[in-house]
């Protein structure tokens, strides 16, 4: 806990310089000097002072938190002292599997062609959002045009990585669905028509 | 307790008089039997009182609906003691404990709601990165090898049609009352006098049961006429006016 | 610049503090003692020495930036003195208030998770369709496979940012439902009294 005593006695520039600090913390993206000001509502000569106080606070050898300016602004990263524990963080172990809502929309998009989300979603039952945002940071879905008409959907289709994934030389050594529809327009209306059961 | 325009709305019925809460407690202790409760009646009153504010109070009439369709439930298995076994095998005292039961786990998670509302409240002021550090090293995301089967799988599983959905235990699984009340006023628009067997011929049995229910709100309205020849004849269904008539043509005989 | 003597001199708790500081500043979640164990490749313990160190460097009043144990791990945070200036900037997940339904889905989820659309709408008497599909845009809740069986719906379950967002250090920090208001405990002798009613 703090003293009474010591509250009073912080200087202004150091208060400011604890609310940049809280602020670069928390943000995603560099803070420029303006973007700063508006949030501290305070002046960007201010501002410089109290980063120029960050700047000697987080230095390389001082904190494992470092102050650096980057196009667009100021962010936190980590010091180079603890780059090995960093990439030891970021190195992921390969995953074995995906998630049951990966799954769906990924054989959805490869059996029935380039596919939008509200496609996806309708198919699904469920929003798809978040499903394929993820397929296609991970580089097995692209996007493939729009859906025709005005202001149409983006559509998505799988990628080279997705057939080296399943180990597939193309789409068409993907597993027979005949049993379900003769083509992919068939299959498309036989899936919608289950959601639509399922909706009801 | 109670949402307080639910708790306090007051009701003026034939079997019951006072506030909706000191209903359910009679209903809950067995003190009043369910099928003496016009849910008509309580409905009416409370579409009334929620008229009278300037507010829709969603979350009353959410408590409320919850309350209604319970109630009409228990109505309809005190209704019906035989089929209640086969509707969902309760008894109407198990019918009130089920009640009593999903009142409980409702109110509950309602109570967690406002906790987590607080909580919300409370947490205002802190605030965490949401998301990736923007100097943070990208981290490669490795898939191991995948079966192609299992996409096969995933999409024939999806083309499975659902399965029929129980809804034994839902509080909202009976076609609106409104529904019957309409279509019988409509037959009797056309027809002075029809069977209701034959007319609820091929429904399901809960759909049967508010049919009849309707039948007795219809008739607690003086809007119909039910005669039956003997128990277990067709019940038979008429005008009011045409049983008015019927009435003097027999007390003149 | 640092002299080389001051870095000889550096306590070994201290340098294993900042490398932890450096760890949490660039996580894009919290980290738990075993996480950081096994990035920094040291001891448990040696983290909660460390830990302990950063938690009064980083506490409230000391610095914008602040420690905190919460969703199974460690994060920082800013500090309340700059929530002012973070609301400015940043928006909170739930910035516009979560709509009772949403409220009352996110506590039946948290609770009896996962649980899919129907359990939901089965405790709240009315469809959750859209209160669900805006706490998954909202990302306090995610997919978590499909019941199981034939047709089966999909489930869903609370995310780590729930737990940040309320501030729950897990979700075993929400409160026993037992303890929750009265009004359970007054259903329940109801229910007794209907039991004994027909025992008698």
């Amino acid at each position: 806990m703090e003293s009474p005593l010591r509250l009073i006695a912080l200087n202004p520039v150091d208060r400011l310089a604890r609310t940049v600090e809280a602020l670069l913390v928390v943000a995603s993206a560099p803070l420029s000097l303006d973007e700063l000001a508006d949030a501290t509502e305070d002046h960007p000569e201010r501002i410089e002072t109290a980063i120029c106080l960050l700047r000697e606070r987080h230095a390389e050898g001082r904190s494992g938190i470092v102050l650096e300016e980057v196009a667009g602004g100021f962010a936190f990263r980590a010091s180079r002292d603890a780059a090995d524990a960093c990439a030891r963080l970021f190195e992921r172990p390969v995953e074995r599997g995906l998630s049951q809502a990966a799954l769906e929309t990924l054989a959805i998009v490869a059996y029935l062609g380039p596919c939008s989300r509200p496609d996806v979603a309708r198919i699904r039952g469920v929003a798809a959002d978040s499903a394929v945002a993820s397929l296609v940071e991970r580089g097995l879905i692209s996007e493939a045009g729009r859906e025709p008409g005005q202001g149409g959907a983006v559509r998505y289709r799988t990628t080279p990585l997705f057939e080296r994934v399943f180990g597939l030389e193309s789409l068409a050594a993907l597993p027979r669905l005949d049993d379900l529809g003769e083509d992919a327009a068939e299959l498309r209306e036989r899936l919608l028509e289950v959601a639509e059961a399922r909706a009801s | 307790m109670l949402p307080t325009p639910v708790r306090e709305l007051e009701l003026e019925l034939d079997a019951f008089e006072g506030p909706f809460d000191l209903l359910l407690t009679l209903l809950l202790k067995e003190e009043l039997e369910p099928r003496e409760i016009d849910v008509a009646a309580i409905v009416l009153a409370f579409v009334e009182r929620t008229a009278e504010r300037d507010e829709l109070d969603l979350e009353a009439c959410g408590e409320f609906l919850v309350l209604v369709s319970a109630l009409l439930e228990l109505k309809a298995r005190a209704l019906f003691p035989d089929e209640a076994a086969e509707l969902g095998e309760l008894e109407p005292e198990e019918a009130a404990e089920e009640l009593a039961r999903r009142l409980a786990e409702y109110r509950r998670m309602k109570e967690a709601a406002a906790w987590l509302l607080d909580r919300l409240g409370a947490e205002q002021d802190r605030f965490f990165r949401i998301g990736p550090a923007p100097l943070a090293p990208r981290a490669e995301r490795v898939l191991a090898r995948q079966d192609p089967d299992a996409l096969a799988e995933a999409l024939r599983a999806l083309a499975l049609p659902p399965p029929t959905v129980s809804l034994g235990h839902m509080a909202l699984r009976f076609p609106p009352v409104s529904q019957f009340l309409e279509r019988f006023r409509t037959v009797l628009s056309h027809r002075r006098v029809f069977d209701f067997d034959g007319e609820v011929e091929g429904l399901s049995r809960v759909e049967q049961a508010v049919a009849l229910l309707a039948l007795l709100e219809l008739r607690k309205a003086g809007e119909i006429a039910l005669s039956q020849a003997q128990a277990f004849a067709p019940i038979r269904v008429s005008r009011a006016d045409d049983e008015r008539i019927h009435e003097w043509k027999a007390r003149s005989a």
